[in-house]
């Protein structure tokens, strides 16, 4: 690791992705198979660590804080960075280390370091009917039967994590050979985040951790995550706008001079200012486990909200050019689309909200 | 031509609803009719490929019964507006909708108002019988909201003009014949006052036609590149430099879908209507119990797009209503477009969240990735395909911002902003 | 009758009502114990018939169809002409015409018509708890006893007619001696709509129609004229805004040269045609009674959120002037506010809206 | 009015707070003492009316610890920002608010700013005591969002000044001894360079104040009548026609508001916060069924004004936390006003829109209907107050339309638009 991660974490990320993953190369990537540049991945494991950012000094990570993963999810979000970033960094890693359980961080967490592994969690939609994934013991091992609809990278990860319905309740479990799995890879509205159809027909796993307690505090981990990247989103989205407002001229003057676009500018900025306080905060506050659900459902619900209201809002003021495929709005508005739908949607998580001023007034 | 006689001796509005149907009685394929008679337009469309369709649309044309307040020359049949009316109503079950609708409410009305006799001898007949499909190469990537801007060049050259420039968001260019184009013939006048409008054949060496892909990965649009473009003299419509007030004449097509009174195709670009959402929801309820029509908070935002979508149809009613008693529409006819574009799109983005989680994936259309990327719309919910393709509607024909502008001042009497460049030659003027 | 209302009833009404009810005279009345002009009551009585609009020819009245009554209230909005207006000819009368009750019409209408008799409806808050008068038959008469919070012009009708509840299910009582009720004139957020605390100790009534059946039917006639005055209230804001903005100067330039403002105006202008189509449409629609029903309730809702709104927006765009007491922006938005909360919220009628849906759909 | 020792004789931030603490319990009356230490801010209020404060405040002013930072002949004790801020925070549960808000904020930064030191020793210690209520006198009835085209007249009289317009929107103006004044000394000049900063006493011959009522019935503001108002040159503030630029440093307190940084007032100008929200909507859940907290509708609403709430106060946070990390504030920084404002009102609304009917009437103050229609906000909801007030948020300070337009061309950058007014002399501009 020649130039680890600092204080500045957000800002060396931001360039990292800017130089290795700029506009031009996302493009290149939507159309490859993986969705992603597996040696750029293990390149950024040598060079800046960014695979092992949240993971503890003693499994090869840096062992940051969530604020620091919170600024490297913001610049992720701004370039659309195609990478296993969410599916390892954001939601597995997140979920191997609240588990507690300590073989399985021994084996996975320093490969995944290394970049050398990539993971995710396969979590069922809820509440769509009955348990989707069913694990059961069979001569002394674990076997998982059903099927995931939709897994970020499901079709390329190395180690799948798999929230499955144990005869004791919710467990997490883990399948490390994935040529055991059928594993279909979807078309995806966001072509920059790859997600595919994941089948276990009685496929062997290993459980990890003792039960299923510690999965809804790591998936607000990835809520809060998801949340960052959608400030990242939204501010690029205004800065785009910005850009163009300035540069195009119609009636003589740059439509930035405009008070119609002037307007929705300011309408978009208060909006990524809202979110991205709604995400620093779920990122950073030192709260109880009560406060940090509430926080975590806050900022998914506000910050998926916002994306996809600034999104749109920048594909309107780009007028028809911001409605061509060949530009890049649409790719922010389909990633704020597709992150309000991982991990529950903001009427979920809204509701969850509700639930605690319903408890606390 | 020669429309059938029983239609050209029509006189009263009976007598033409009763020729009429008894011309389109015999003249329709029996399977048609009988759908149409027995259970109107939905169950033509059930019977009726639009290929099919297609095929046997001159038959109807040649009869003067798809523009029959038009003059017998121009291939109608030269009935009253009340005559015609009534008998559109008459035929709505049979649902024979026109086709070629840029030829018939762009060209045409620019030839009428300002056309030769000649031209339109030549150019309405085929326009009619859909020979000969139009398309219009007016917005350029630099003149969009401000469409006087424009920078396609075209020079004499005798008795012929040669045409240079851009043009862009030509809807169906790679399927029409011809087009009306607006170019710039004197940069040293004000933007308005250097235009000239005339009709281009697009089967040329100087045009080349490419596909735009739009953000739902799908084709509707079109980019024009004009190279030294061909245009004989007598192609023009109208004098020199005069084409702006022209344009007036075939942007009333535009300005109608503006108004709300047209046809009010562009309200339903992309998508269903809000009635669908109630049905959507209960399909989802049932699905996924507490995400779709149990959820009051839902259940309360499809309401009040259904209610929306009912004032938006009364607001329509109202105009065609003082227009048929003769007087002029009021402010409530300049308000259909902003308001439909933007109810069309939360009703669009509103059925595709119904769908919950399958709006961001749906199955590879193809084996090989950068197969299945290209065919990125195959296999895509019709409830996204409709939200994607909605965002345009308040960017085409005219963006929301420009329209509300418009309204302020033309409706309402607020005054123009003051403009540092008016009447200076276009030239000076910067754009882009 | 000098100069009965004709075809154009609207215009003739915004007419009458701008020259015998202007601004200043409406200031004047706000601040009289009883809120209107009575001889101004009876003087449009005799000269143009208003009072007896709605009343068929045989009780003394002019007969207009439900459209026509639409249009005066809608000029009664433009101007908040002080005048129990929406007491007596939008809810006492299509209640007792409603009734089928002859004898009650022989007895009422025709004064009503001379504008002798002005009456109102007093309607119990639904759903506050029970029912919050009682009718009862003692010795033979019916007699009422309970209280009903807020009734439009309840201190100063001549002819109270009251909805309380019999052995037999809701009915329609008539109070002839208002003396002998208790009637607390209430101070009103809309100074131009008086409303009265209305107490019932035992009094003695006189039952209106078989039963209460035709009470729903009769209140959406009544809900459909309140929605009719609001497209009159948004329509004046609209007017009085644009107004200003072309006369108010800021920066050089009359304020109505900005988009900002510009924007703005044009929204106005889509909710007060929005809700124009909205009033009309139930005021003219020829249907049946579920589909009578559907359109009232849709046209309140959808016309006190639009007056609301638009009212807010006058104010806004009035800046700091549009603030004050002295100029008329705040008393179209008080009655926006108050029309919201007479014959049941925007939220009540939303959900008819929604019940209906859920039955046809 | 000399500081105690021993609060001047501290040096560190923790010798201050020790010194401040045990002055205050030396000094403060016990009751107040005791509530503040059993039970903080809140319990404070319950023992002390303000009365009672505005009576003891000079004790309080006379320490120097209502402006610790400022020097000492000023009113001041001369610390550093850091231990003011330490002292600041020690002492909060002791409430112990500042008084004259618009003497603090307005007129000592103008004079710190481009007052001479005579000003300064002149007018800033009364202004810490409270003994000199200040207000402002900038607005005027032509003169809104455009402020810099007022039209009030200053005309030099020897070595006195002649003040002849009117101003409104005056805070205050009613209780206030003095006011900050901006008026017109150069009608040739462009409209800021024409404009000259005063010091004016209100108590005088030339100057009227009348109340103006607002759209809740209430007095905030009056009307200002200044009729040949006598102002001595000693008490112009900067040189003549710079008045604009001094004015910048008196704005600073309203910027500080315009950026949310500030002490927030605007922000619950008229009303209680979205917590009060929940409560309210659960009693009326309890009073009428269906129609409060037990309606999804009105939960998700309430719920998302709190989740705005939360936000703004985090945003403010930050805001906060860069400028102690000694870093300028972001964008975050500009949007408090604008956010803040419409929030406010959205939440007063809901709030009386929670009353139901009820919001509508009240029972009347007085037997005498015009007595009673005088006294129209007596018995009025407080929630009803608080949503009537509020529709002043997005106007006071700046309407919305304007802080909108200087967020997005001081923000993000966008160009300005082109004023053809721009340099001419303010006579020639229209105004009014």
């Amino acid at each position: 690791m020649d130039e680890p991660f600092g204080t500045d974490v957000g800002d060396l990320a931001a360039t990292v992705f800017a130089d290795s993953c700029p506009p031009a190369r996302v493009r290149e990537l939507m159309a490859t198979p993986a969705g992603y540049d597996p040696d750029a991945w293990r390149r950024w494991a040598r060079e800046t660590g960014l695979p092992g950012l949240g993971i503890p000094a003693e499994y090869g990570g840096l062992g940051l804080p969530l604020g620091a993963l919170a600024d490297v999810f913001e610049a992720a979000g701004r370039t659309l960075v195609c990478a296993p970033l969410f599916s390892t960094v954001g939601a597995a890693v997140p979920l191997l280390l609240a588990s507690g359980d300590a073989e399985a961080a021994k084996q996975w967490l320093p490969p995944i370091a290394a970049g050398t592994l990539t993971a995710t969690v396969a979590l069922p939609d809820a509440p769509d009917g009955g348990p989707a994934v069913r694990a059961e013991r069979v001569d002394g091992r674990w076997r998982l039967t059903g099927r995931v609809e939709r897994v970020v990278d499901g079709a390329t990860a190395g180690l799948l994590l798999v929230v499955a319905e144990a005869p004791d309740g919710p467990g997490i479990f883990a399948v490390e050979d994935v040529t055991s799995v059928a594993r279909t890879p979807l078309m995806s509205l966001d072509l920059t985040r790859r997600q595919a159809l994941v089948e276990f027909g009685g496929v062997a796993a290993v459980r990890v951790g003792a039960d299923g307690s510690a999965i809804p505090a790591a998936l607000d981990v990835a809520r809060v995550l998801l949340a960052a990247e959608l400030v990242g989103v939204a501010q690029q989205c205004l800065d785009l706008t910005v850009a163009y407002a300035k540069q195009r001229v119609q009636f003589g003057r740059p439509i930035g001079s405009f008070q119609a676009v002037k307007q929705r500018a300011a309408e978009m900025l208060i909006k990524v200012e809202l979110a991205r306080s709604a995400a620093r905060h779920a990122a950073e506050a030192e709260a109880d486990a009560d406060e940090r659900a509430l926080v975590a459902a806050l900022a998914k619900a506000y910050c998926a909200e916002a994306a996809a209201t600034v999104a749109a809002d920048a594909i309107q003021l780009h007028g028809g050019i911001g409605f061509t495929w060949e530009h890049d709005a649409h790719l922010y508005y389909k990633r704020a689309i597709t992150n309000d739908e991982i991990l529950g949607s903001s009427a979920t998580h809204w509701a969850r909200v509700s639930d605690h001023l319903d408890r606390v007034f | 031509m020669t429309p059938p006689p029983e239609l050209l001796a029509a006189g009263t509005a009976d007598e033409a609803v009763a020729a009429a149907l008894d011309w389109v009685r015999r003249n329709t394929p029996p399977t048609w009719v009988g759908a149409a008679e027995s259970g109107g337009a939905g169950a033509v469309r059930q019977v009726r490929s639009t290929a099919e369709y297609r095929a046997w649309y001159p038959t109807f044309a040649g009869s003067g019964l798809a523009v029959p307040a038009w003059p017998v020359p121009y291939g109608g049949l030269g009935w009253a507006p009340a005559v015609a009316a009534a008998v559109d109503r008459a035929l709505r079950p049979y649902h024979l909708p026109r086709l070629n609708p840029l030829g018939l409410n762009l060209a045409a009305p620019a030839l009428f108002a300002h056309g030769t006799e000649e031209q339109r001898l030549r150019y309405l007949p085929p326009i009619v019988r859909n020979d000969e499909v139009w398309c219009q190469l007016f917005s350029e990537p630099g003149a969009g909201s401000d469409l006087a801007s424009l920078s396609t060049r075209a020079e004499r050259d005798g008795d012929r003009w040669l045409i240079t420039g851009q043009k862009v968001w030509t809807t169906w260019a790679h399927l029409a014949d011809y087009a009306v184009l607006l170019a710039r013939t004197d940069p040293d006048a004000p933007k308005r006052a250097g235009i000239t409008y005339f009709l281009i054949a697009l089967d040329q060496p100087g045009v080349e036609i490419r596909p735009l892909r739009h953000i739902g990965g799908e084709i509707d649009f079109n980019e024009v590149f004009l190279d030294g473009a061909v245009v004989p003299d007598a192609q023009r419509v109208g004098t020199v430099n005069d084409g702006w007030r022209v344009a007036r004449a075939t942007l009333s097509g535009e300005r109608q879908m503006v108004s709300g009174s047209g046809s009010g195709g562009v309200d339903r670009i992309g998508g269903a209507g809000a009635g669908r959402l109630v049905r959507l929801a209960k399909e989802r309820a049932a699905a996924v119990p507490g995400t779709g029509w149990d959820d009051p908070l839902v259940r309360a935002e499809i309401t009040r797009l259904w209610a929306e979508e009912q004032l938006r149809s009364r607001t329509n009613q109202r105009v065609r209503a003082t227009v048929k008693a003769g007087r002029a529409p009021g402010p409530e006819s300049s308000i259909g477009k902003v308001h439909g574009s933007d109810l069309n799109q939360r009703i669009q983005a509103r059925a595709a969240a119904l769908l919950g989680p399958s709006r961001t994936t749906w199955p590879a259309a193809a084996d090989a990735w950068d197969d299945a990327v290209e065919a990125y719309p195959d296999g895509m919910p019709a409830e996204v395909r409709g939200a994607l393709r909605s965002r345009a509607n308040t960017i085409e024909g005219g963006t929301t911002e420009v329209n509300k502008n418009i309204i302020a001042e033309r409706v309402l009497g607020l005054p123009r902003e003051p403009d540092p460049w008016e009447g200076k030659p276009w030239r000076e003027v910067p754009r882009g």
